[in-house]
């Protein structure tokens, strides 16, 4: 009898629990899947002592068949993000490109189990971690919030080594290899770390109480202003602006988009951390927000040029990926619809200016990621709802918000170009930067990795696996002829 | 002997070849290739970028033939590739000092005229 | 032992639940509420009373986490369709093919959000849905069955999607794409929905029995009947028949199969819309049908030619995963096994006589998705299992439902040729449906999205972004050599 | 707060559970089948103890939403080989190479659910299962551990048909057709499904304590050497070592190794066979391998060749994967980053030894899983610890466990090299294996399967589907150019 | 009458375009070739093969010109084309018997110089 | 001067190179063609429909020699491309009335012997 009473209170409790209910009923810590976001662990401070005080936190089985899942999800947007690059540039480039991209999972991945995570979830300060986790130590199987917290570690590693990849489509084309990998792996340490601290690591953004709730700053507006000083300081490609440097391969990029678009599922709706309600309405907006921004996006360009294109197509719904991501689990469908919808014009214009400029941002990760970044979280403040899981803002009479987004944005933009911009300093006194343009023009692949993407192998000549100057190759591969290749 | 190279649309290749075929013209060699000529110019759109592809996709043929054939050939060719619409193509007559069959080194005449295996 | 009849009743009630929506009845929220319990009724006896008891329906976490999933898979399916047709088209015509796929997330993602959904799932009558929903309207995260609505929507959604995109593949090469936005966005709604109400919305045709678990008649009948419609409408290719139209690039067909191969298990399994032992017999169904009807389809092309081909195996594996959609959840693996098996025969030669005839449905929806749906759901007449989840069909005494499978198969082809033609006539009046002879011959991408899918970049000059006249064009890339462009 | 105390005890308990075990010692069984009511203590307070009074084993929701997902993403991993194999080939030879891997949906999947799973987890003795659940009698949706049978067979079917496909690497470019599927069938049946009961049946290794969490003796170990034994035994290619054989589309290999990557996730991770503190485990470790195999690598291509190659890395990834596999559940994220990074050497040393030798393993089977498996097998004896799942190994003060590792190898390669080299000279007396030269000059995709991956259609002229004789043909093309064809 | 062909680098192709449509000479096809010369071979590393590329990408240019424009054309591509480092390319001066539009059956001069439409 | 104009099989191009390379001849074109002559026809199925191809996959070589190198030229390739069986395509020899060597501008003789860089 009283179970069943106590059954209809936790009934109702759990039917209310967006991420921020919850944490008002203790009880609920201990039997139901509705931790919340990390990100609002730090915000709601009534909620700690709750915590405190009841039994240590469980392992939700649900919770973690999604977050497995979810995880999968995000790693798998770092080869979205490959071939979306890979398509676009010229296919002299593309393995280059791609390479980019996959490298990311050794560098920033490594970097981010070693020092990244403890920098960003150590309990620490308002503005770093500390290295409790460092080399994984105390990183085990116990709960981290109801999923276990080597999963955790691991959702998190997913967002360190995509955010990093987005960097990669500014300097296509001309960057050289050794240097990016040390860039993107010092700016996992540097750059992403603190930001995510701030945001979801208890740093003082969360306290502060500004929403993000997948990651439009700490992600995308951070990878999108170091995309810009990165795109300026390696300085633009050989030919640009004088020659057309078309897409090599428009499907490739589709892939991509499409891989992204599943990918980013786990990425957002995985933000819940719980398979819950929180995560259903972030899978919901994840899904509504992109449809509304193609839809829109597809109208610009048949009013421009008569035509909706596919490349415009792709880029539509990764921008409309990217403005709901803040407001994932914060926002009404309806209101994803309405976000995605106006996501739209701030890219698609920054594009077609972005064309006009001297600034080769090879593949617009300005405009696509740092601008939709910024709508995303700006709009965040305004669509917000206390009803969906997040606080109300502007437009349910909390212009407070707003503001708090503003200031989110701007302290990302600050600390991302300037230490972005520095750390590219300090690796150019070590060794240069950017191709030369005899490089440049044989294509990156060639140079850097000493592939071609797609060959035919005419006139191709074997030679003995060690041989060392061409002028013996010929040779050596007559007197292999024999077979002993 | 003549070797005889024409620029067709690639959308009347297959045209050409019936009319070679009933030509009694066996032998040819077909290349895909890109022309620029009287057509105007497609244009395209990249994100921001516009671009006029000045280059449009043809077909290039070529053709040994012997001196007898040479007309027939230019005729087959002409009657079947031709649109009337800019864009059709040229026919040019190179002239040629030897040809070699590789397979038999039989030389000239012998080397193109249709292999009897 | 009341345990274990009430457990039986509640079972059984399931049973027929699925997938007609189980919320309607109070008795049937409270099943679906027990569903997870259901599971474990074995294990927990007096579960059943407490549950039974409770009043509102709750979300489960684990149902919740598996719907998760699998909207996201059915999403991949979209994607899926676009790399499977855009592969067999020839590479001029890619672009088009693929988009044709992927706008449909714009247009009748946001159709359906808006109205359709609401159409297809408001109580309405036995026809249509009523307007609750509209707009999302009352739609949020409180429980629907054992997750939250806005998943079920999602979900529903990823549905409507899908089936959409697969008549594409009886109008490519040559249906404008406006006039193809539109027809998809009013199919969604005037054909889709209605459709979608009968069967899973509490319509006529789940009234009266009819089992469709995952789709067949719905989405592949419904679908392969349209297109054959629109292939007869638009009319065929300028050289249909006259010169040989080949796949420009079988292995992104492939990838294309393999995508929808993995994304179906969403889309059956997903069917049962929890974590249970339904979702587990669909998927073993939908692993093995297509297995089977892969190792008869290969044998076909090899007894015809000599050769299994490639195309045929990704052909064959879609095909099974049609036949077996709406026997999902319904019959035993073993059968499944069977029905793949004979599913391969009437979709790989309705393949071989199309080819003959002057009907230009150039990617054979209606035999791949029409004749593979019918067979499906007339072979579930047969092989469906009560033990299994489904009512016996004629192979367990039960001739019956065979004759209504048939109904809800002829309904399907009724309903949706009439008013799929109705809508192409009035579109037609409005604007020309067929690109001209002219077009066509350039590509469709060139004409219809100004892009080509593969490009090297010869040739190409750069025009200031907002340069009109090519004549101009020219000389605004000289002028613009500068860098400006 | 008793119900806490039990909680407590429980869930230490299940985080021992390794998923050799769960299904053996009835304490276990318990555990699992109470674990998921952590979940649903929400809804059932008094779950706990009915539940402990419950002998039969329960389903259990959240494990049956994690391996349903599982096992979609291992049969993704067939589709990954096929692209991953099919882009290292020659453009002549990819679909031929595709086929080999789709083919096997068909083949080693119905073999599998006729015969196969039965002799591998039917009960039988400790070298073979037995006829129990042939043609999948017995298989239904009752409980196996504590997710669904039928799901149990899915799972596992996903593991045979993956396997498989492995060995086609090691024959591609020659093997004819129709004897590669009777091989890869045969082989299924007599070489995979004793040592899969050997290791996961109940069978000698599984009972001597042999730890092999999610297969690098069953699959990789097994279907190197296989794949070594089909080389020699097929034969050299045609011009092997004589002309330089590139890959055709380097892009292609990556979405490979991509697809790889993703659905290894469900391959080792899903081994846990529920979501729990081991699979979270398995996840990390599965994750972070790689990424260290991934550095490791690139350093030694850039130290050799001063470049890091694309396809270096795409190799390095599987290779990581290779590694970590039997290891996985059983050692610390921390370790799993330590066998990454040993595990590349082996490997890459194979490859450059390979290919200076005139063995024609044409994609490296042997170095990537063969010795990949070696090395993981061997270093799971070493880093395997008690707290993370496994027995301990020699670092942990158990020597014993890494004479235990070898043994199991030593047999896998015994095994699977005699059967192996059996069936293919017996397929040898039916019909030839190697296609002949003239037919390797061609190309696989145009002799065994009549199609070409890449085609343009020029001068491709179109037959009556059922004309014979090419002669007639170009008549009847004439003929039909009405549109008849 | 003649058939100038000729062989430039890929990234040179836009300027030659450029400067041939200043000497007003439109009429062209091009088309993408592999070229050996005294270049130094690039090296390829797949796995344990190394492989010496032989060619190097180049690309082919065909122009049928009546004589006044041999010349102008020639000089042209040279000035357009040349970088000064091994690999520029050449440039062959062919014998042209007969010149046909496809479009118009013009014959000879009246065929490559410049449609009026 | 003459340009040698070669169609080989793509499977024995790595050996036409090898022999002239051997006979000290240096500069050469490549380029992917299709080619039809008296081989029988591959045919294809794609789902219902049957397509024969018509054409095969050849390699032309062309080569800009001095007249001393004309029979050498068409002897190595004569030697490296024979394999008796139907499809071993031809040689044709084009007569050349300029060539240039767009580095160096040198002309005729000159722009054929190897770059001395
Ligand atoms: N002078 C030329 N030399 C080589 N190819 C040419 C020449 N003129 C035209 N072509 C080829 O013929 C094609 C069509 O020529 P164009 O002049 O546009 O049409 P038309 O011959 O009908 O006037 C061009 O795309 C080009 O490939
Ligand atoms: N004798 C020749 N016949 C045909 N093509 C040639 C000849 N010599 C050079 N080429 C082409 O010109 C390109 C550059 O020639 P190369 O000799 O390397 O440079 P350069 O002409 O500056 O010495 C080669 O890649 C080849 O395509
Ligand atoms: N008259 C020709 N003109 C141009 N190319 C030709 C001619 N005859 C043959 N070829 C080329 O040579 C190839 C082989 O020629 P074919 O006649 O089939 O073999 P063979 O020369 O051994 O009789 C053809 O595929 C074609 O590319």
């Amino acid at each position: 009898m009283t179970a069943n009473i106590l059954f209809n209170i936790l009934a109702y409790a759990r039917l209310n629990s967006v991420p921020v209910a919850p944490n008002f009923s203790p009880e609920l810590l201990v039997v139901s899947s509705l931790l919340p976001a990390a990100a609002l662990l730090a915000a709601l401070q009534d909620a700690a002592p709750a915590a405190a005080a009841a039994p240590p936190p469980a392992i939700v089985p649900a919770d973690t068949a999604w977050m497995l899942v979810s995880t999968a999800l995000v790693l798998l947007m770092t080869p979205g993000v490959a071939f979306f690059y890979g398509g676009l540039v010229r296919a002299k480039n593309a393995l280059n490109t791609m390479m980019m991209c996959m490298a990311a999972f050794g560098v920033c991945g490594i970097v981010w189990a070693l020092i990244g995570y403890s920098l960003a979830f150590g309990t620490g300060g308002a503005f770093l971690g500390d290295l409790q986790f460092a080399f994984l130590n105390n990183v085990g199987v116990d709960a981290k919030g109801t999923i276990p917290h080597a999963l955790f570690m691991a959702y998190q590693a997913s967002f360190a080594v995509v955010t990093a990849t987005l960097i990669a489509g500014a300097i296509v084309d001309r960057m050289r290899f050794g240097p990016y990998l040390a860039f993107i792996g010092l700016w996992t340490i540097f750059v992403y770390a603190p930001i995510a601290h701030w945001v979801w690591g208890g740093g003082w953004l969360s306290k502060l109480g500004v929403l993000d709730f997948a990651g439009g700053t700490v992600v995308h507006i951070n990878a999108g202003v170091a995309a810009v000083i990165a795109a300026v300081v390696v300085g633009k490609r050989k030919d640009f602006g004088r020659t057309a440097m078309l897409p090599h391969n428009v499907p490739t990029a589709m892939l991509g988009a499409a891989l992204l678009y599943f990918g980013w599922f786990g990425f957002n709706a995985g933000s819940a951390l719980a398979a819950n309600g929180s995560a259903a309405g972030a899978f919901a907006t994840t899904m509504l927000a992109p449809m509304a921004t193609l839809c829109v996006w597809m109208a610009l360009d048949a009013i421009r040029t008569q035509r909706a294109t596919a490349v415009g197509a792709a880029t539509a719904i990764v921008v409309g990926l990217v403005v709901i991501t803040p407001a994932a689990g914060f926002v009404s469908p309806k209101s994803a619809i309405i976000m995605g919808a106006l996501g739209a014009l701030p890219s698609y214009y920054a594009i077609l200016w972005r064309s006009r400029t001297r600034l080769d941002d090879s593949l617009d990760v300005l405009a696509g990621h740092g601008v939709g970044g910024m709508t995303g979280a700006l709009l965040t403040g305004i669509f917000a709802e206390a009803a969906w899981g997040g606080t109300n803002g502007l437009l349910y009479g909390n212009p407070k918000q707003l503001v708090l987004q503003a200031t989110g944005v701007g302290a990302t933009i600050v600390y991302s170009a300037v230490v972005s911009f520095v750390l590219l300093k300090a690796i150019a006194l070590v060794g240069k930067l950017t191709a030369d343009a005899r490089d440049q023009g044989l294509g990156m692949d060639i140079t850097q990795h000493g592939e071609e993407a797609y060959t035919h192998g005419e006139g191709a000549v074997l030679v003995l696996a060690d041989a060392e100057a061409p002028a013996v190759a010929r040779h050596a591969a007559v007197a292999t002829a024999g077979g002993v290749a | 002997m003549k070797l005889i190279v024409a620029i067709v649309r690639p959308d009347k290749l297959n045209d050409v070849l019936e009319s070679l075929y009933r030509a009694e013209v066996r032998g040819l060699t077909v290349s895909r290739v890109l022309g620029h000529g009287g057509e105007t110019d497609a244009v395209e759109t990249y994100r921001g970028t516009t671009v006029k592809l000045g280059l449009q996709e043809k077909v290039r043929l070529e053709i040994g033939v012997s001196e007898p054939f040479v007309d027939v050939t230019v005729k087959a060719i002409l009657d079947a590739a031709n649109t009337g619409e800019v864009g059709d193509g040229k026919i040019f007559v190179v002239p040629v000092e030897g040809v070699y069959r590789i397979r038999t080194r039989e030389k000239d005449e012998a080397a193109v005229t249709p292999a009897l295996v």
